[in-house]
C-alpha cells in the first residue's frame, strides 16, 4: 500500500499545534524542506527534540513555531551561535523558549528508551556535572549488583519524527548509508513517522540488500518524495554539505530583521522544496555535487 | 473431505486466525507453515518477523531453522537481535505470537523447560529461547500444540512463558504487557480463555472429532463453550497452497 | 600491523582451561572450527556461553571441555534434543554440567551490558516465569519515574569471543551481512576477540562500505583465515546450512559411544579445518553452494 | 625561528602529546587539525573517532563539522551514535578525548554551558554536546584552549564537564571514570595537574612567552613547576604539514 503524499499534506495531517516533532539526523540527512513546510503552515506551540538544533530549529524558533527545545548541542557546528535561539532564550525574542538540556549521551538514551519500550535507559554520564541540578528529569538508580547508583533518563516519545532518507520504497521501507545518526530510536521513539526520500524505489532494490534497511514500512505514517530535501545538510553520496550557507546564516540571522526577510524571500515566498531547489540555481548544486565512491556489492545467496 | 490429515486441519486453522493480523512472530514447524498459508489467503499484507532478527522476510523454501539463509535473502530488513527484541517486540509492534509446548495448563502457562525438578530435572527440555518475551509482549499469543494428557496438565513442572499465570486479573496485573492467549490451536478443536476467569474452554471442533475425545485427553475437567463451534474444513485451495507450495515433501503435515 | 595467525595459534594463545568463551552467532556464523580446535587442544573447565549452545557445545561438552553453560535455548534446532547436553545435565555423563539459564532477551541483555560497560540492563521479560526464582542474577530495580519495578540482569564479561565473518582485514576489521545475530554485543563485552574470515580483504574493500563494518580492529587479538570454518552453520552467500548435518547429529549424539567415534574421526583425527574441508567432500560443498543474489551498490561520494 | 602563530604551536604541542595514544576522541576545530597532524608524524596507527558515529576517519579534507561526509567516505566504519557511546566510549576504549571551554578553573572543570545563572543566562553558550560523557569516560582528557582571564576563571557558573571537582580525591570517588585531564594546551605553555591536589600548575613555556604573561590570563594565582620546561618550537616537517597538506587556506593555524 503506497504512503506517498506531499509534504504539504504531510505536515498538514501529521504534525498539530502542541506537538512534540524530531526532525532528526546528526549534520547529515537533516530534513530542512520538513521544517520549511512546519514554517509555512504556521504550527504553533511545537516542542522541538534534537540533539543538535542546528539552523532548523533556529529558524523555527524565529518563526515562532516553538514552545520548548529538548535538547544536547545549541549551536551552529563549526560556526558559532544560534542567534535566533539565544535571543528567544536570553531576552524571550520573538518569545520566551524553554529548554530542557541533557548531553548528547543522555538525548541518545531518552530516544534509546523510548524506543525499546523502556520506562528508563542507565547511562554513566552527567556524574560531577551541574545538568542533573537544573534537570529534575535526570535520577539515579541503585545498582542491585553491587554498591553505588548509575544515572537514568526517561523515555523520550515524540509526536512525529521525520526522517530524511537516501531511498525508501512507496511503503516506507527505508535505506540510510553514512552516519545513521539517532534516526532508528527516533523514528521506534515516535507515535508517528514521516519518512522523506531522495528517491523513491522498487521494493526489490530494498530487498536486495535487507541488512542497509534502518526504517521498516511497519512504523511508518507517510512518504514524501522530496529531492534536495536536506539542505543545507547534506545526503551522503548526493550532495554535499553547503558549508557557505552555515557561515552565511551567522550573519543573516544576527538580527530579527534580516533573518525575518530570508524567511520570506526563501520559506514563506515558495510554495515548496521544489522551488527552493530552483530559487537556490544549478551552479549550488554543482558545487555540492561530490565524485563517486562506490561501496561494493556483496552475495546474499539464492537459497530455494 | 476426510482427505485432510489432523495437522493439516491444525495448520489452516492457525492460518484462518491471522486474518486481521499485520506482523506476526513466527516459529518454526507448524508456525511457520501457517504464517505462509495465512500470508497466501486471509492476510495477504501479513509480515514475518523471526527473532533471528529478519523482518519481512519471504522465504522461498520452508526453513528448518528460525535462522535459515532463506529468510535473509529478500528480506525487508536485517537486523541485530537486540534491535528486533527491543523495538519491535518489547516496543509492542508485534501483534501475534505463535508458541509450543511440552506441558499447558488450564490458564495457558507454558512449560519448556524441565519435566520434574529443576534442579534435579527428569528431562531437560530446550527452555524458553524467545519464549517467554513472545508471550508477555506480543499483542496477542496463539499456541499451537496437540491435545494429550502428558501436555495438557493440572499443574507445570515450570513456567517459562506466561498465560494468565492463576487466572483472574493476575495477568493484567503483571503490568504492560500483551493481552496473553488468545486461542489454543490443537489436532482435534480449538480452545478459548474465559473473559473473566480466564480458564481455558473448547470452543470448537474440528469436523469428525468430540468432547469427549478431547476430555480424554485433558487432564483437568474440561469447560465447554455454550455454543460449541464447529471449524470448516480445509478449503481445496488451502490444501493445494499447503501440499503444492509450501510443503511438498509432506515434512510437516503429516 | 597484521594479526593474522592459524587456528590453532589463536586458541592456545587466547584460550585458557577455565575461561569464559563465547562461540557466537544465531544459527549463521557459528565458528564450528574454534570449537573442534578447542577440544583438540583438550581445553577444559570452560564457562561457554550462547543463545543456543547448538550441536558445537553439545560436542564440547561431550568432549569434556565445559564445566558450565550460561544460555537461553538448548535444543538442535528444527531436530530435537542436544542429547549430550542431556546426558551430562540428567546424569552427570562424562560430569555434571551447571546451567545458568536465561531467556534470549535476557542473554542479549547481558551481552548488551558487558558492551556497553553497564552494571546491569533493563528488560520486560521473565515476568510472571519461574526463570527469576532458579537464577538470582535476575534481580529488579524501582522505576524512578512511576511505580513499579523493572527486570535487570547483569554484564556478561566472556575472556574470549570467537566471531566467524565473511570478510576482515589482516588487521581485524570485519564485515558480516545477513543475520548479525549478537555478534557485536558479544565482541565488545568481551576481553578479547578472535575474527575468523572466510576471506582476508584488503583494508580499501572495508573501507569502500563502512556502513557494513560490525568489529573494528581495536577489539581484535588474533585474525584466523579459515574458509568453511562454520560448517554445518552456514555463511550467507558463501554456503547453506548443512541441516543433513543437523539431523544426523540426532543418530550419531544419541549414544555416547557413537559420539565419541564420530569425534575421534572428525575432530581427533584430523589436523584441522582443511582437512575437514577435504574429508567432507566436494559433493557435500556443492550442495550447499548457493545461487547468487547480489546486493546492488551504494554511492559514498567523494568529497575533497 | 619566529616564523609560526601561537596557533600552531598549540596544534604542534597537543599532536606531540598523541604520541603513545591508539584511539582519539576527536573534537572539531584544533583537535581535528592536532590528531591529523600526530597520524602522519608521533603517532602513524592514531585512529580517529568521532561523535557523530565516525571510527577510523581519513578525512580528504579538513572538515567544518564534526558530521562532514569527508569523515564517511574511506572510514573503517560508520555506526549509530548509540553505539559509539556505549560500546566504544562507555566501555573505555578510548584513550584520548580533546576538549575546548568558554571557562575553566584551576581543577580542570569546563563550562560550555552558560555564562551567569542558568535560568536567567547572561549567555547562553552550546551546551555539553558529547563534551560531558568524553570528560568522564575517555582513559585521559586533553584540553586545548587560549589563554584569558575571562576563560581561566576563579569559578565556573556551570560545571558542564568535570575535571577533578572540588581537587585531591573528589573526582576518584564518582566511580571508574577515565583519570580526568592530563594537560591545558594553551597559546603560551602547558599546564598538567598535581598529582595530590589535583590543582593545575604551568608546567612548560612555549618559546617567548614568560610566566607573568601567562600569569596575567589567569584569575587565580598560578602554581609554576619546580622545573619549568620549555617547548621545542615547531619543526619544519610539522609546519609543512601543517600550511601544506592540513590547512592550505589558514582557517585554523591563523
Amino acid at each position: 500500500m503506497s504512503k506517498l503524499t506531499t509534504m504539504r499534506e504531510a505536515i498538514a495531517a501529521l504534525v498539530h499545534d502542541g506537538d512534540c516533532v524530531a526532525i532528526e539526523g546528526f549534520t547529515h540527512l537533516i530534513c530542512f524542506a520538513a521544517g520549511h513546510e512546519i514554517i509555512r503552515q504556521r504550527k504553533r506551540d511545537l516542542v522541538l527534540c534534537r540533539l543538535t538544533p542546528d539552523l532548523i530549529y533556529d529558524q523555527m524558533v524565529a518563526a515562532g513555531c516553538a514552545r520548548k527545545l529538548i535538547f544536547s548541542y545549541l549551536g551552529n557546528p563549526g560556526v558559532g551561535s544560534l542567534h535566533a535561539v539565544r535571543r528567544a532564550v536570553e531576552r524571550g525574542i520573538p518569545a520566551p523558549l524553554e529548554l530542557e538540556e541533557y548531553t548528547h549521551f543522555g538525548m541518545v538514551a531518552r530516544y534509546i528508551a523510548g524506543a525499546a519500550g523502556l520506562p528508563f535507559y542507565p547511562l554513566h554520564t552527567f556524574a560531577g556535572s551541574d545538568l542533573p541540578r537544573v534537570n529534575p528529569l535526570i535520577r539515579r538508580v541503585e545498582n542491585p549488583y553491587g554498591s553505588g547508583a548509575v544515572y537514568v533518563v526517561p523515555p523520550l516519545h515524540p509526536d512525529v519524527a521525520i526522517i530524511h532518507v537516501q531511498r525508501a520504497d512507496q511503503e516506507g521501507n527505508a535505506q540510510i548509508w553514512g552516519l545513521l545518526g539517532v534516526q532508528v530510536e527516533a523514528a521506534f521513539a515516535a507515535q508517528h513517522v514521516i519518512v522523506v526520500a531522495e528517491e523513491i524505489v522498487d521494493e526489490a532494490v530494498i530487498r536486495a540488500d535487507p541488512n542497509r534497511t534502518v526504517i521498516p514500512a511497519l512504523i511508518v505514517d507517510a512518504v514524501v518524495h522530496e529531492p534536495f530535501g536536506a539542505h543545507p545538510s547534506y545526503v551522503q553520496g548526493y550532495y554535499d554539505r553547503d558549508t557557505e550557507a552555515y557561515i552565511a546564516w551567522d550573519a543573516i540571522s544576527r538580527e530579527p530583521e534580516t533573518l525575518q526577510q530570508w524567511l520570506d524571500e526563501w520559506v514563506y515566498g515558495l510554495s515548496g522544496r521544489a522551488e527552493y531547489v530552483e530559487k537556490l540555481g544549478g551552479q549550488v548544486w554543482q558545487r555540492l555535487k561530490p565524485g563517486d565512491a562506490w561501496s561494493g556489492r556483496v552475495n546474499y545467496g539464492r537459497y530455494c | 473431505m476426510n482427505d485432510y490429515t489432523a495437522s493439516e486441519m491444525m495448520i489452516v486453522a492457525a492460518a484462518r486466525m491471522l486474518a486481521d493480523a499485520r506482523v506476526v512472530f513466527v516459529g518454526i514447524g507448524l508456525p511457520n507453515i501457517a504464517c505462509n498459508l495465512a500470508q497466501r489467503t486471509v492476510a495477504p499484507r501479513l509480515e514475518l518477523i523471526y527473532e533471528s532478527g529478519v523482518y519481512g522476510a519471504r522465504p522461498a523454501r520452508l526453513p528448518l531453522s528460525i535462522g535459515d539463509p532463506c529468510l535473509v535473502s529478500g528480506a525487508v530488513g536485517v537486523m541485530p537481535i537486540s534491535q528486533l527484541l527491543q523495538y519491535y517486540l518489547q516496543r509492542g509492534l508485534i501483534d501475534v505470537g505463535f508458541l509450543g509446548a511440552a506441558q499447558i495448563d488450564r490458564y495457558g502457562n507454558l512449560n519448556t523447560t524441565v519435566i520434574g525438578d529443576y534442579q534435579q530435572p527428569k528431562v531437560r527440555l530446550p527452555g524458553s529461547g524467545g519464549a517467554c518475551e513472545i508471550a508477555l509482549m506480543c499483542r496477542r499469543v496463539l499456541i499451537i500444540t496437540r491435545l494429550s494428557r502428558r501436555t495438557f496438565v493440572e499443574k507445570l513442572d515450570f513456567v517459562t512463558s506466561p498465560g494468565f499465570l492463576e487466572g483472574g486479573d493476575a495477568r493484567a496485573r503483571l503490568g504492560r504487557y500483551g493481552e496473553g492467549p488468545a486461542a489454543v490451536i490443537t489436532d482435534m478443536g480449538i480452545f478459548r480463555f474465559d473473559r473473566i476467569t480466564r480458564e481455558m474452554f473448547l470452543a470448537s471442533l474440528y469436523p469428525g472429532c468430540t468432547v469427549e475425545r478431547v476430555q480424554e485427553q485433558v487432564s483437568w475437567p474440561l469447560r465447554v463453550a455454550d455454543r460449541l463451534g464447529t471449524v470448516a474444513p480445509p478449503a481445496e485451495e488451502e490444501l493445494r497452497i499447503l501440499r503444492q507450495e509450501l510443503d511438498p515433501a509432506g515434512r510437516l503435515r503429516m
